[in-house]
């Protein structure tokens, strides 16, 4: 069929004209091979510029239509509402990015305005072999799987169960509440953190609407937008959950005890345990690394299980509930979805590894959560503040940026930590007045709301604010007072002096960093990753809880620290982005994908591997791959690699791009 | 109040020197003059060098002292949060200084490393004992003779080394081609 | 008159175009040499576009895309980092110069270094001088 | 059979720590590794070189490495500070295009070029890295056993990083000294500053670094203290005595070489490991082992 193009270059006022000679660009696009009508226009964007176009397409039957104005990223889909709005596939056009590109970079008038007839001529070589797309709709699974179970995951999964949508929320850990669980209080309100919290994890526990899977891991993601399979390891508890009242005589019962996670390793815990005294579940689970007689099974031997049995001689009966069942195994669970979150939330930086700091080799050298868990009356010490043999801490250090702010660990800042290390300030006043405390800071953060307020105030109560970073933390005493204290050295760098400060107990406030197992987790969502190692949104600004993944948000510190009234906000976003999409009921498919020609697919597989959103399924009985449509992003990967030529990228096929390169080469 | 022109020359020439790269990246956290041994003797610590010489105060940075008791133990620059080479500036710093004849009086180290260096230059190797006690004599008598003792035992214990590794005649020639051709090359600038 | 380079810029929409834009937004100054093609994502890059862009005349092409590890799509980026060498070796026999064909990073955030990359390969492709498919190369 | 090319550096080759050279050498032929001494190589420079004139001090240096690059092998040296010395030139001659410019043309002036691809080790990462340590107590005929031993590796072995061993909490000599028999005590300060060439122009602040020093081994049980490099040994060593005068202490802690403590180990003679040239007599502290 003939091909009939319209090429409009746009002044944009003077910011295109003022250094590309828009009457000779058109001259020439009117010369170009298939042009039929070439017109310039001060604003293409304006109606009557976008009018222009319509008109154009309806007197001289355009069928192909370019722009030559700003970026494509910028005004792509107004001008291709116009198309379509004249009854023109939107697929049928094809802009040139004279501004960005050109205009605005360039000085010399003559070389800028070759460069920008070299823009268009490809931009009409490019059109002559653009093909109209349709873009389909596919309908939406309106269940949402919420993955985490910390404060992100648990706002998240409320606020769309509300809505009386099924929610599915899985959690790896045998109970939610995440890392809020284990605070004491929250800067800068100071409301206890578990008095805020425990209301919302008892009402997932109950809501109706909310099925929740702790102890489970999500292992596989297939499908698309709207709709997702999705494949969840429920871990063996070797407790039956329906049972289990919760009452607490199996850790009573249970002779093996080890370090409790919960506190951070200063408590203990046993082998059969649950996991805090408002764990939600309230259910006991036994951890197999441990349990003596789990262990014993695998050796064919039978021992212990006194949890079970209770001890008969004493009259003390075992679990009453009978919940208890050694034989269970994992299983996996299939679930449909149409919407993920995922809220797999940070981990706390591993301190041990600055040396100098002697995390690790000084007992009284702790972490800001291990500090959470001491000033909790729910922790290891009841709520007292003391040290690891047990005295009360005469003076307190509190280090700021610890693998933070730092080339050699991480770049970033926290975020949080200022904030609240003044909230630990704030509890070591209250609890041992007595006590100086020293922060030694390189900048005070407190922006938020209240916050700097909150740094006032703590300034008032009295604590000694440091501005320098602890070079080191020794125990080697050089005069009387420092012996048996460990002593922080900085420089004070409003005093210019080196500075050894003497403390009963150091409080490292350590980064927020990316879980462990976070690039696995980007692999099954088919996330992307920053260069922090947090994961990637879909703008930084205009779309901060999307991904490139369609259905699939990220939410709270799994996509960058932040503190906890943000992370809430942020799961409300999500929330609300998954309801509109399941309110709409149906979702838009990216058109421009890739399509097999199974004739010429060899069969070689090498594009099922490529893909990077499992698009591409290979059918055995034709021995050729085959491309789900819905699933495709359309990034062309496997349309390089296929060997045989076998794959076409829609709307940029070899051809067009071929056409392009030449055009932009005359 | 001191009146200061605000002058971006000073860092400039810095950040232009090998090691002074950072200097502009510099946050004042301190960690370098926390983990320098000697901070305590200097005039001024290791990072307020580098605020002095972002506030253009290059006579007052170059004539400081501070460089001249840095040890090259490295702490600093393998501390520094922001990756800067600390012990590397203040070697920079001490061409400079010397380069402007700033180098400082109320340490004998600049002296000291001149003679090392005259050593060096004439023999090409360097009998340390042999440089120690003739740069004692030189500068004050009186530590050398506090050393007398000190000397005995090495004599005694045969580590006093009375004649000097020489390089071959070719060798030594070569050597002061070499640094010759340096010196008229300019410092690492 | 003074050679100048013509050299195709095939870059991936998601950063290495961002970027381009955002030089263009700053007002960033650079040497007009380079035109662009915009392709999804640097995976998609044929090792027969280049040899493409050399027969149609370019002095040399210059591929763009994400940060390895902040790829829109997962690590098209990382297929193209594999590709390059690959065609590297293919130019080589066609006597094509390894220095007319370069892999660069460059993110959304980056205009800036877009306009110095630019810059930097016009140079390089100066000191080159022309592509002739004659000087033994080509694929004439 | 092993070869390297060998930088004694001043101090151990006529110098002071000739001890150290000795004792290198000795234990180089038990462990099969052919030392070969660099021809006419000249002073490092050490740090104030660089401190004075830093092209020139690269360019002593560069010398050096030209040199032992015609022969191909890596260059071995026993001194820290030569060890940061070399490694230094090389890495700003990689980073420093401007700089390698004036450092190829001063070397020129000699008939000298260096392409940069000469590599350099210290003695102990030699050791135990390509011996090892599985070789090296293999060789040990009167094992060390109830020796408390302060592994002492002052700064420039571990630093600037990377090195072979972590920058402020290095294990290689720590290890070593336990593959002998002996026993490493803990030493917080196992990389601290000794004071190094200030001894001469500052003797008091460098008296005050080693006291703490020889203080932290000694509280930590040690019976006598090993280095890795001339200049600390020379500061612990000759100047404990002038510690003692000045903060009225009593130290009388041995300082050996690592390598004069492996000769001990394989059972090598006092001829070969100069043991009579510490100034704080060893022959108590090691009378069970020799």
């Amino acid at each position: 069929m003939e091909r009939r193009i319209g090429v409009y270059i746009c002044h944009c006022g003077t910011n295109i004209s003022g250094t590309v000679d828009v009457e000779k660009v058109t001259e020439f696009a009117r010369g170009l091979d298939s042009v039929v009508v070439a017109r310039d226009y001060k604003y293409m964007c304006s109606d009557p510029g976008q009018n222009l176009i319509k008109e154009d397409i309806k007197e001289h039957g355009l069928n192909r239509v370019v722009v030559a104005s700003c970026s494509p990223r910028m005004h792509e889909p107004t001008f291709r509402r116009a198309c379509q709005d004249a009854g023109l596939n939107q697929y049928l056009f094809e802009m040139a990015n004279i501004r960005e590109h050109c205009s605005w970079v360039h000085e010399d008038r003559a070389m800028a305005t070759e460069k920008a007839r070299a823009l268009v001529s490809a931009a009409v070589r490019r059109v002559y072999y653009h093909e109209p797309l349709e873009t389909k709709e596919v309908p939406v699974n309106p269940s949402v799987l919420v993955v985490g179970g910390g404060i992100a995951g648990i706002q998240a999964a409320l606020e769309v169960a509300d809505s009386e949508h099924r929610v599915y929320l899985v959690e790896k850990e045998p109970s939610i509440g995440g890392h809020m669980a284990q605070f004491d209080k929250t800067f800068p309100t100071l409301d206890c953190a578990a008095c805020i919290l425990t209301p919302k994890m008892t009402s997932v526990g109950q809501h109706p609407y909310i099925q929740l899977m702790t102890y489970s891991e999500v292992e596989d993601v297939s499908g698309y937008v709207g709709n997702f399979k999705v494949k969840i390891r429920k871990k063996a508890r070797y407790i039956d959950e329906g049972k289990c009242t919760g009452c607490g005589r199996c850790q009573e019962l249970c002779p093996v005890s080890v370090p409790s996670e919960f506190d951070c390793g200063l408590g203990k815990r046993k082998a059969i345990y649950i996991p805090s005294p408002y764990a939600v579940p309230n259910k006991a689970v036994i951890d197999p690394e441990k349990c003596s007689h789990l262990k014993g099974l695998a050796g064919g031997k039978d021992v212990c299980r006194l949890c079970q049995t209770g001890i008969e001689k004493k009259g003390i009966p075992g679990c009453e509930a009978d919940a208890i069942d050694f034989s269970q195994n994992d299983e996996m669970v299939e679930i449909e979805v149409g919407n993920i979150i995922v809220a797999t939330g940070f981990q706390q930086f591993d301190p041990s590894v600055i040396y100098q700091y002697g995390y690790g080799r000084y007992d009284n050298v702790i972490t800001g959560l291990q500090f959470e868990r001491i000033s909790n009356a729910s922790g290891p010490t009841g709520g007292e503040i003391l040290t690891a043999d047990g005295r009360r801490p005469e003076s307190i250090a509190i280090l700021h940026c610890v693998g933070s702010r730092d080339v050699n660990y991480h770049r970033y800042c926290s975020r949080v930590c200022c904030m609240y290390s003044l909230k630990y300030s704030h509890l070591l006043r209250e609890k041992i007045p007595e006590a100086p405390v020293y922060q030694m800071y390189i900048d005070m953060r407190c922006a938020g709301s209240g916050y700097e307020e909150f740094y006032e105030r703590l300034q008032e109560e009295g604590v000694n604010f440091i501005r320098g970073r602890a070079g080191e933390i020794t125990n080697i005493a050089e005069t009387p007072e420092e012996e048996g204290k460990l002593i922080v050295i900085c420089e004070d760098t409003l005093i210019r002096r080196k500075r050894r400060i003497p403390v009963d107990m150091v409080i490292l406030s350590c980064a927020l960093e990316p879980r462990a197992d976070a690039d696995q987790i980007a692999r099954i969502f088919s996330l992307s990753r920053k260069a922090d190692g947090f994961f990637l949104e879909k703008h930084p600004k205009l779309d901060p809880v999307a991904t490139m993944t369609d259905g699939v948000f990220v939410v709270g510190c799994c996509q960058s620290p932040k503190d906890i009234p943000d992370t809430v906000a942020q799961a409300s976003a999500a929330a609300s982005r998954a309801l509109a999409m399941i309110s709409k009921g149906r979702v838009e498919v990216e058109a421009a994908t890739a399509v097999v020609d199974e004739e010429h697919c060899a069969g070689c597989k090498i594009c099922v591997d490529l893909c990077p959103y499992k698009a591409i399924s290979f059918d055995e009985e034709k021995k050729v791959s085959r491309i789900n449509e819905a699933v495709c992003k359309g990034c062309g990967v496997c349309v390089a690699a296929c060997p045989s030529g076998a794959i076409t990228g829609r709307h940029f096929t070899t051809e067009q791009i071929m056409a392009e390169i030449e055009g932009v080469l005359v | 109040m001191e009146k200061m022109i605000r002058t971006d020359a000073f860092v400039n020439e810095i950040a232009a020197l090998p090691g002074g790269e950072g200097v502009r990246l510099c946050i004042q956290c301190g960690t370098c003059t926390a983990s320098c041994p000697n901070a305590d003797r200097m005039e001024h610590t290791p990072s307020q060098l580098i605020a002095m010489a972002r506030a253009g105060m290059r006579d007052e940075v170059l004539s400081s002292d501070a460089m001249w008791y840095c040890l090259s133990c490295y702490l600093c620059t393998v501390r520094c949060p922001r990756g800067i080479k600390q012990t590397d500036l203040m070697h920079a710093l001490e061409s400079l200084a010397v380069r402007e004849g700033l180098s400082h009086g109320r340490t004998l180290t600049p002296a000291m490393y001149r003679s090392f260096n005259d050593f060096v230059y004439s023999l090409g190797s360097l009998p340390e004992f042999g440089f120690m006690t003739w740069f004692h004599l030189l500068t004050n008598p009186l530590r050398a003779f506090r050393l007398v003792p000190v000397m005995l035992k090495l004599l005694k214990r045969g580590r006093l080394s009375i004649r000097a590794r020489r390089l071959t005649p070719q060798g030594t020639r070569q050597l002061r081609a070499v640094l010759d051709r340096a010196e008229s090359l300019g410092g690492a600038r | 008159m003074s050679f100048e380079p013509k050299i195709v810029g095939i870059l991936c929409n998601w950063c290495s175009y961002a970027g381009a834009d955002l030089a263009g937004i700053s007002r960033k100054k650079f040497s007009p040499n380079v035109r662009v093609v915009r392709v999804m994502c640097s995976g998609r890059v044929d090792p027969t576009f280049v040899l493409k862009a050399f027969e149609a005349g370019a002095d040399g092409v210059i591929v763009c895309g994400c940060h390895p590890g902040e790829c829109h799509y997962a690590e098209g980026n990382y297929k193209a980092a594999r590709r390059i060498p690959l065609l590297k070796k293919m130019l080589a026999q066609l006597g094509i110069e390894d220095e007319r064909v370069r892999l660069e990073w460059v993110s959304a955030s980056e205009g800036d270094r877009f306009a110095a990359v630019v810059d930097e390969m016009t140079a390089q492709i100066r000191r080159l001088g022309p592509f002739s498919r004659n000087n033994g190369g080509g694929n004439g | 059979m092993k070869y390297y090319t060998y930088f004694p550096g001043c101090s151990s080759s006529e110098g002071g720590a000739k001890a150290y050279g000795w004792s290198a050498r000795a234990i180089s032929k038990v462990l099969d590794i052919e030392l070969i001494e660099l021809d006419d190589w000249n002073c490092c420079g050490s740090t104030p070189y660089s401190s004075i004139d830093e092209l020139v001090s690269f360019c002593l240096s560069a010398r050096n490495l030209a040199l032992a690059e015609k022969r191909g092998l890596d260059l071995v040296t026993p001194c820290s500070s030569c060890y940061v010395s070399l490694n230094r030139t090389n890495s700003y001659l990689k980073e420093y295009p401007d700089i390698k410019a004036r450092v190829d043309e001063a070397l020129a002036a000699g008939d000298l070029e260096y392409h940069g691809t000469v590599r350099v080790r210290h003695l102990l990462d030699v050791l135990v890295n390509d011996i090892g340590y599985g070789e090296i107590s293999s060789k040990v005929k009167r094992s060390l056993s109830g020796l408390k031993i302060a592994p002492y590796y002052g700064c420039q072995v571990v630093r600037p990083s990377p090195g072979f061993d972590h920058p402020e909490f290095p294990q290689s000599l720590d290890k070593l000294i336990a593959c002998l028999g002996g026993e490493p005590v803990p030493f917080p300060l196992k990389s601290r500053c000794c004071g190094g060439s200030l001894i001469i122009s500052e003797e008091a602040l460098a008296l005050d670094l080693i006291r703490k020093l020889l203080d932290c081994a000694l509280s930590n049980g040690a019976e006598c203290l090993v280095t890795v490099c001339p200049l600390c040994q020379t500061n612990l060593d000759v100047y404990q005595s002038r510690v003692n005068k000045r903060f009225k202490t009593s130290f009388n802690l041995p300082i050996l070489f690592f390598t004069q403590l492996m000769g001990v180990a394989f059972g090598l003679g006092d001829e070969e490991l100069g043991l009579k040239t510490c100034i704080v007599p060893a022959e108590e502290a090691l009378a069970k082992y020799l």
